[in-house]
């Protein structure tokens, strides 16, 4: 049998990559997120906004402690929960005791069960779970754990201040509310139905449904419901193709109304709909791009172009995660121990370089921060996305969104 | 239409002569020794994950390959039969009173069983054809399996899985399964457990039946044998091994997801079993190994991985459709005359220059795949621990005279080697 | 009642798209009885050169020369892998072709990337053909209905009217028989290949501005080709005409109307239970038709598969 | 006693083509008997209805007095007919010891088995071998079934087709397109492992014929117009005039 010599090689091979990436006096951060498939777009990017903000905003100031520098370790996960775990257990065997994910909840929920029966069953070597995109409410609710950090918003956060925005436009008397078929789409379902009901009860949702998640070739008879339902408006949490495509759809079928959605922007989506999107696609996010909140923000965004001139600053919150993690380090006085610097984390207040303080809540390690309406347009956008002339923009701003917002999450605390 | 599968003529020449021996037990004793020693030599966490999750495919395979090679049937969902084990295992381990009284080990059993019944369902009106019937209805049903799972929340839980901890069931012998070591030596148990159960499987009647019926579908059936029924018990235990796949997935990775389940997982299985081989037993092993390897390995070192996978694939079916096995066993007459020596030279000099005209291919691909995707202004890339300039001359020249010189080693001692291909292979004919 | 008009026109349209990619499968299919994995893949070549040509030359040419190109790949592949392959057996093809399809996917984003591209429909479709009830139809649409009918008829014609369709009919049935009749029976395959893939490769053009030129596009459709040409039978082209439009206008309407599996289930005489969100059932009563639209087609399939093992129009069992 | 084979108003027609036109005949145990008749008279026909590779129009067929019909080829089988194929019909990838071992396993009584192993058993061993034996492969044991001559492919599958034991034996042109001397070599075969079954065949050589057969049936568009021993077949004229005339006209 061959099984012996070729799992050899197997292992050796792993050993090799461990050693290679063993050298001394760095805080390694693991970056677990999609490097190839189709969302490697997204993931490259993010990656990308990871090695830029290390760079800039921890070693090109000194590094943190005694002059440790941060380097970030990318693992291509492919999106999948199995691979996530198989990368978590190279990375932990690489030493490494930071990992950042974002791209799919399902991912991150995986990672989170994942990191707390590993933290639990290994206390000698815990990491850190730095969640930068995931935006399932699950995660710092019913799923929350002590290693778990949230700086995006999550869906629910999100939602309301979307409907904050809908509730005071009078014109809008009927809304629309369609998404994918998983949890991410059912939770902004369930989320806008309850929030417009509280804030504008005179509301009509004219239409409450699910699509099958990245299998509807063509949305037009989608578009045709919602047309004929006369529809003020639509909320949507589609992303990637399910976006492009629904949106697009609707308005090439004779809607005439505002889109508000969560992920429309960046990763050759905004170039993707162009003109067709200006004055339609209203997306809520943290982090403001345009206009410039700070000459310091702008000249972050103009390094970072200097630097990848294909790229995004499409999650501008990546900032907020290696600048808290550094101060987190040094407050704690070690990298290695975990456990000091999630107490250093968690009701850590900071001020975010695209405007507005955040603060990462202690109770669910949710990140609070503003959150904003942005409108996808090609007037007067400093930093476009994709390179189209077009971007997004900010027009309304919630301060602080849902600083006060339940949360079902019991952490146990080491 | 026929599915006959291909294999080597060579395949029964070294086969045991019947009734002499049935299971030849060195090389199983070998393997078991290997599993037990691996994780003594390769003892980091990660080196092992990398073990189990080779393990839980190796056994994947086997059991596809019960109908692929064994049964020649060609499912493109056998994904759902391993996924729904591995689900029903999910949902065990999370009953705590039940799970609390069941020791860790036994679960696979359930796995199976799990697998065992979806794939009584499905077989009893998916083989009744074999051939392209049997291929669309398995697609079907295969979707129609995946896309349920995101509707059927209350089994599937949805994008995001079901989750669950392994460790809260019965202890055995005191271990409650904390370690990645601990699940290594389960899955191995299992794996030599399935391994063996499923070789001896291919030596009853009905694994004998079963390559009659792919051979010659018609002809079995005026032996007696229903075409039909074997086709469906092959298919039937090919699901309870694929099972106890999903369950030791389950126990491994303590999740479950869509991903478990869908058309690319059943798409994968496929590619590391025809990879591997469908003519002989252990060429899924092989399979199993080399893809476990390319998918966590190669794909730290590129992102074209899939690429390269892709080549390799069709590659095989079109040069080797006996697949890395079958080309290992092509050796096996030269190897018994003792005239393998008389290749290694030969084989040395055309394999070596192979093997730098990839690497140089290999090399441009990336050049070509850096100029072309890397953002601009970044010229610089690293290649074979090297690290250079994209957008100098000098790298592709030294990439394009090494594929060159590579291939054209090759081409040059090609004819050498059909020789010594030749007269190695030529046996003086002694009639036994 | 407009609605309903409006729908119908859209099914048709998804219909006419999905005939032009399975009446080339079910050519290639009937003449050399394999199933083309890759066909979905050759769709999607066509959609990308199409989009390369037209940054340089414009959307026309690009309709003209890319189907061309993809049916000389069509050719090539049949030439060079397929019948190197077809000696090993019907299952090495599936599998080749299977192969094949993988690497192409591979081979897009290794040329093109993995974001979706701009392509675009033409300026002078961009406008909106007429309004039913404030539902407007781009004139892209009709434009796509004219292309698909004409491919249709242009093909029954070469078909049934033409020396070289008679030909390739007779080497349907009698392989042998033609080969012994002088005619280049491996150059006619390979011609049907060629033309079975530009066909997908037209496709792929005048659906890329449409449904998105990404490198997932094949993934997206590529089953649903095989269903397509299953549910029709296998080897008939006016099978896959009536499967085409049939799976068209299902998956249309289905998505159109909610329809509820509860009121369904209430209908059948079922009562739902008082706790549902605690039952094993929840999600079988919460199920609506633009849920599973586009799963239907699957579910026709096997139905088909076992009532009808040889379609609804197919001749030979497959 | 009732006869081996029994057929009554047998009916076969494809679309309105009738093939097979109410043939009645039948077949004692024990008795050899041969289907003759020109091209296209319908003898395959007739083989593929009776083993139940068709199904008839009308008519019935009774093998042991059992009506035979809807049932399915490997149910005929196991009441005890098997059949060989004009056109070489084996297992070509596996060798010839496991075609003949993979022939016995159902008259073994080994049925859908999967606990137990072939190999272990010394008496499918030794059948098998003692089959090889007698249609003289033994030599060949071990290659594939695929790589024989076709003489001795065409032994191979006689010697899977008596195999089971069973006790009705159907040969469908066993020696065409054979020399000479391989048609003498596996008419001698058939002769000795037929011995006390009931034997029925389709043959063109007459010479076959008359050295096989005690009993002929002649078969002409689908219906017998003679049947009885080989001398009052040979002398009747009907036959004389409407098959062996032509078949002397065909050569």
């Amino acid at each position: 049998m061959r099984t012996s010599t070729t799992l050899g090689v197997a292992a050796a091979l792993t050993l090799t990559v461990s050693a290679f990436a063993a050298t001394a006096d760095t805080i390694k951060i693991a970056f677990i997120d999609p490097l190839s498939g189709p969302f490697a777009g997204t993931g490259v990017n993010g990656l990308h906004q990871y090695e830029f903000a290390a760079e800039e905003l921890v070693n090109k100031q000194g590094g943190v402690l005694d002059g440790d520098m941060f380097e970030i370790v990318a693992f291509d996960n492919k999106i999948s929960p199995k691979e996530s775990l198989i990368q978590l257990q190279v990375a932990i065997d690489q030493g490494i005791r930071y990992i950042a994910q974002g791209n799919s909840s399902g991912v991150a929920s995986a990672l989170t069960e994942a990191i707390n029966k590993h933290n639990r069953r290994n206390p000698d070597d815990r990491v850190l779970f730095l969640n930068y995109s995931a935006v399932d409410p699950a995660l710092t609710n019913d799923k929350c754990n002590f290693w778990h950090f949230r700086f995006d918003a999550n869906a629910d956060i999100k939602m309301d201040a979307l409907t904050d925005v809908i509730a005071a436009d009078d014109e809008i008397k009927k809304v629309y509310i369609i998404g994918q078929d998983y949890s991410f789409g059912k939770a902004v379902s369930s989320a806008a139905v309850r929030f417009i009901g509280e804030k504008r009860p005179d509301i009509e949702i004219v239409g409450n449904e699910l699509h099958p998640i990245g299998k509807v070739k063509d949305f037009t008879p989608y578009s045709r419901k919602i047309v004929a339902a006369e529809a003020d408006a639509i909320i949507t949490g589609n992303w990637g193709a399910d976006m492009l495509g629904l949106g697009k759809s609707v308005l090439e079928n004779g809607y005439e109304g505002p889109i508000f959605t969560y992920y429309a922007a960046a990763d050759g989506i905004t170039a993707a709909f162009g003109a067709t999107g200006e004055g339609a696609l209203r997306l809520v996010a943290e982090g403001q791009i345009n206009p410039p909140a700070n000459d310091r923000a702008a000249a972050y965004y103009e390094a970072f172009k200097a630097k990848y001139p294909d790229g995004n600053i499409s999650q501008a919150r990546i900032t907020n995660v290696i600048e808290m993690l550094a101060r987190a380090i040094n407050e704690a006085g070690s990298a290695t121990d975990v456990v000091p610097v999630a107490y250093a984390l968690a009701g850590m207040e900071h001020e975010s370089m695209w405007g507005g303080s955040v603060m990462m809540r202690e109770q669910d390690h949710q990140l609070i921060q503003d959150v904003h309406i942005h409108a996808h347009t090609g007037n007067d956008v400093t930093f476009d996305y994709d390179n189209s002339g077009f971007g997004i923009k900010v027009e309304e701003t919630v301060t602080m969104a849902a600083m006060d917002s339940p949360t079902t999450c019991e952490m146990d605390r080491p | 239409m026929s599915d006959q599968i291909t294999s080597e003529p060579t395949k029964p020449a070294q086969r045991m002569r019947a009734g002499s021996m049935v299971l030849p037990l060195a090389p199983w004793l070998i393997a078991a020794v290997a599993l037990v020693v691996l994780p003594f030599i390769f003892t980091n966490n990660s080196a092992i994950t990398i073990m189990n999750q080779m393990a839980i495919t190796i056994i994947f395979a086997l059991a596809y390959n019960m109908l692929l090679g064994q049964g020649g049937m060609l499912s493109f969902g056998h994904a759902v039969y391993a996924g729904v084990g591995g689900f029903a295992c999910m949902h065990i381990i999370n009953a705590e009173d039940f799970f609390a009284g069941l020791p860790l080990p036994l679960l696979p059993i359930f796995g199976g069983l799990f697998g065992m019944g979806l794939a009584t369902i499905v077989g009893s009106f998916s083989t009744r054809k074999a051939g392209t019937v049997f291929a669309m209805i398995s697609l079907g049903v295969g979707e129609l399996i995946a896309a349920c799972s995101v509707i059927i929340v209350a089994f599937f839980g949805g994008e995001e899985g079901i989750s669950g901890d392994r460790t809260y069931g019965l202890p055995f012998f005191g271990v409650e399964f904390l370690q990645q070591i601990e699940v290594y030596y389960l899955i191995a148990a299992w794996l030599m457990i399935s391994a063996i159960l499923m070789y001896l499987y291919s030596r009853t009647p009905m694994g004998r039946m079963a390559n009659a019926v792919r051979d010659n579908p018609e002809r079995a059936e005026f032996l007696g044998y229903s075409a039909r029924w074997v086709r469906f018990y092959s298919f039937v235990a090919s699901g309870f091994f694929a099972g106890i796949a999903g369950a030791l997935f389950a126990i491994n990775y303590e999740i479950l997801t869509e991903e478990n389940l869908n058309t690319t997982q059943s798409g994968i299985i496929l590619l590391v079993t025809f990879l591997g081989g469908v003519g002989f037993f252990f060429g899924p092993i092989l399979g199993a190994i080399v893809f476990t390897l390319v998918q966590t390995v190669l794909s730290l070192q590129t992102e074209l991985w899939a690429f390269y996978l892709g080549i390799i694939f069709v590659a095989t079916v079109m040069f080797f459709p006996g697949g890395l096995a079958g080309l290992l066993m092509m050796h096996v007459p030269a190897w018994r005359m003792g005239k393998i020596g008389h290749l290694a030279w030969p084989y040395l000099k055309t394999l070596g220059g192979g093997l730098i005209g990839s690497l140089g291919a290999a090399a441009l691909i990336e050049m070509v795949f850096h100029l072309r995707h890397a953002s601009i202004g970044d010229h610089e890339m690293t290649l074979f621990w090297t690290t250079f300039d994209s957008h100098t001359v000098l790298p592709w020249i030294i990439a394009g005279v090494t594929t060159l010189i590579g291939f054209g080693i090759c081409r040059a001692t090609a004819p050498a080697l059909v020789e010594a291909w030749n007269e190695a292979n030529a046996a003086p004919k002694v009639a036994p | 009642m407009d609605l309903i008009l409006v729908n119908l026109i859209d099914g048709l349209v998804t219909g006419l798209l999905l005939f032009m990619l399975s009446a080339g499968l079910t050519l290639i299919f009937s003449m050399m009885g394999v199933l083309n994995f890759a066909h979905a893949s050759f769709y999607m070549l066509g959609a990308y050169f199409a989009f390369q040509i037209s940054l340089a030359l414009g959307f026309w040419m690009g309709l003209l020369i890319a189907p061309l190109i993809v049916g000389v790949l069509g050719a090539g592949v049949e030439r060079y892998g397929l019948r190197r392959v077809h000696q090993y057996g019907h299952v090495p093809e599936l599998i080749f072709t299977f192969g094949l399809a993988l690497l192409i996917e591979e081979l897009v984003q290794f040329i093109w990337g993995k974001n979706q591209m701009p392509y675009a429909a033409p300026d002078i479709l961009q406008f909106t053909a007429f309004s039913i009830a404030g539902n407007s139809i781009p004139a892209y649409k009709i434009f796509m209905i004219f292309i698909s009918v004409a491919i249709f008829i242009g093909l029954l014609w070469v078909l049934t009217r033409t020396r070289v369709g008679m030909i390739i009919q007779a080497a349907l049935t009698y392989p042998k028989t033609v080969e012994a009749l002088g005619h280049n029976v491996p150059l006619i395959f390979m011609g049907v290949f060629g033309v079975g893939t530009a066909l997908a490769g037209v496709a792929g053009v005048i659906a890329g501005p449409v449904l998105g030129t990404f490198p997932g596009m094949a993934f997206v459709l590529g089953s649903i080709v095989f269903v397509t040409i299953v549910i029709g039978g296998l080897g008939s082209l006016w099978g896959a005409l009536v499967a085409s439009l049939l799976i068209g206008w299902i998956t249309t309407f289905s998505k159109a109307y909610n329809l509820r599996m509860e009121d369904l289930l209430t209908t059948l005489g079922f009562t739902k239970p008082e706790a549902i969100a605690d039952s094993p059932w929840r999600d079988l009563w919460s199920i609506t038709s633009p849920q599973i639209a586009d799963i239907l087609p699957y579910i026709l399939m096997v139905l088909i598969l076992i009532f009808r093992p040889y379609g609804l129009f197919g001749k030979r069992d497959a | 006693m009732t006869a081996a084979l029994a057929l009554e108003g047998l009916t076969k027609s494809f679309g309105k083509t009738e093939i097979i036109r109410g043939v009645d005949l039948a077949i004692g145990k024990g008795e050899r008997h041969a289907i003759i008749g020109p091209n296209g008279a319908g003898k395959s026909t007739l083989f593929n209805l009776i083993t139940g590779r068709f199904s008839q129009t009308a008519g019935t067929i009774r093998l042991h007095g059992t009506d035979l019909a809807g049932k399915a080829p490997f149910q005929i089988n196991r009441m005890g007919l098997s059949r060989s194929f004009q056109i070489t019909n084996i297992f070509p990838k596996m060798t010839v010891f496991e075609n003949v071992r993979c022939s016995l396993l159902w008259a073994m009584g080994y049925r859908y088995n999967f606990w137990s192993m072939v190999g272990r058993s010394r008496a499918l061993t030794e059948g098998a071998d003692a089959i090889l034996e007698q249609i003289n492969l033994t030599a060949r044991r071990d290659l594939p079934a695929g790589v024989l001559s076709y003489a001795e492919q065409r032994a191979l599958e006689i010697g899977i087709t008596i195999a089971g034991g069973a006790d009705v034996i159907m040969l469908d042109e066993p020696t065409a397109g054979m020399s000479h001397s391989e048609t003498d070599y596996i008419v001698d075969l058939i002769r000795t492992v037929t011995v006390g079954k009931t034997l029925v065949m389709v043959e063109h050589d007459m010479g076959v014929v008359f050295g096989l057969a005690d009993q002929i049936s002649v078969l002409v568009y689908g219906e017998i117009i003679a049947t009885g021993t080989t001398e009052a077949v040979r002398a009747n004229p009907k036959v004389q005039e409407a098959y062996l005339g032509g078949v002397l006209e065909d050569h």
